[in-house]
């Protein structure tokens, strides 16, 4: 059991899929290393923003998950 | 009171905007929103995701907010997800109060926050493929009404 | 299109909107009110009376007024004459509009006119006779937001 | 055939009728003449308007109305 990355909206079609196992502990460095070329590029945007076990974090550079932790990726919303 | 639902099967506007009104027998007026799938244009099929951790607790202090923002009896918000087609409702917001204009506000505000401040992502299907949406201009501007 | 009628008998929101909802499958969006007389207080009964040939023809006016001044695609408004009881709907507004906010604000509009600047009177009784009801300064207030 | 007088909300209580025909032709000081106490007082007042078959007199000293007409006198309005 790793950290599972979830990937939301658009980024699960630049990720090819919904989800992703990274093995833990993960950091903020550690989570752009796990992830390639434009889904990477896309994560450090300042319009994505990143949520650890369902609390989204202020500050995406202070990520620090385990294994067995959950971390959304979160772009842009739209709804109604 | 709040009604706060994650739909993933059809939203009833009628039969909701009805449960709502006798819930609220005190309120003098009632405010509601339908927001619908577009049948114009060249959609033929939307997509809303959402993501369990997030969306309905972001829904709940979305209802508490208003609440707290407006002098209410109560407030509703109904949004769907899963697979649309043209003419579907997606959303449903209504707002009962003793005022006409805190029931107004309330549901504007509600619904400016679910457009462009809700955990949803939401895709449209043309004739040249699958596309996600972002917030248009004007979404963004409404919603910075109310900050 | 623009739905307009004075009501001698009950009105009905649910199915009013029903029918008006259908009527505009290309609307993305649609916002209503409903006005009911509050069981709260201690009114018992209500009476609204209107002026046969000013009433409806000013209501048609102010639907195509609200017609004229947003980008809609359709009107609604509903209103009752004759005797009412707590809890009753009086009135139903409604606007369809492909972008929210020209419905919110045609809606309350259309509204506000109704409440103060509509040929309409109304007297409620209370446990000490009928009394004769004016617009709140409130209600002068909402109308003059739109000149 | 007179001129009809039409009396709307508090207007039919102080009339202590909904209507009443009086002769014509009737101006804005006949229709005062006709209209006893505080139904005249009333009427004077600058919330008061005047319909004449129908169409509201943006002047009520303007008034001119002869038999078979019908005069409406509108205090303020509530709905909704």
């Amino acid at each position: 059991m790793g950290v599972k990355l979830v990937f939301l909206g658009k980024l699960a079609d630049l990720a090819g899929a919904p989800d992703k196992d990274v093995r833990g502990p993960l950091d903020w460095r550690g989570l752009l290393d796990a992830l390639p070329g434009p889904l990477g590029e896309a994560a450090r945007g300042d319009t994505v923003r990143l949520a650890l076990n369902g609390t989204v974090l202020a500050d995406k550079a202070a990520l620090g998950a385990a294994d067995g932790d959950e971390v959304a990726l979160l772009p842009p919303v739209s709804g109604g | 009171m709040k009604d706060v639902r994650l739909l993933h099967g059809d939203l009833s506007p009628g039969n909701a905007m009805t449960a709502f009104s006798a819930a609220h027998p005190e309120a003098g007026g009632i405010v509601s929103f339908v927001g619908k799938v577009r049948p114009d244009g060249d959609v033929e099929a939307l997509e809303l995701r959402h993501y369990a951790p997030l969306t309905l607790a972001g829904m709940q202090q979305l209802a508490e907010a208003t609440l707290a923002r407006w002098r209410l009896d109560g407030v509703l918000l109904h949004h769907r997800t899963g697979a649309l087609k043209p003419g579907d409702p997606i959303v449903l917001v209504a707002a009962a109060a003793r005022h006409r204009r805190d029931a107004f506000e309330a549901a504007q505000f509600a619904m400016d926050h679910l457009k462009s401040d809700a955990w949803f992502w939401k895709r449209e299907k043309r004739a040249d493929g699958w596309r996600w949406v972002e917030p248009r201009g004007q979404d963004h501007a409404d919603l910075a009404r109310w900050t």
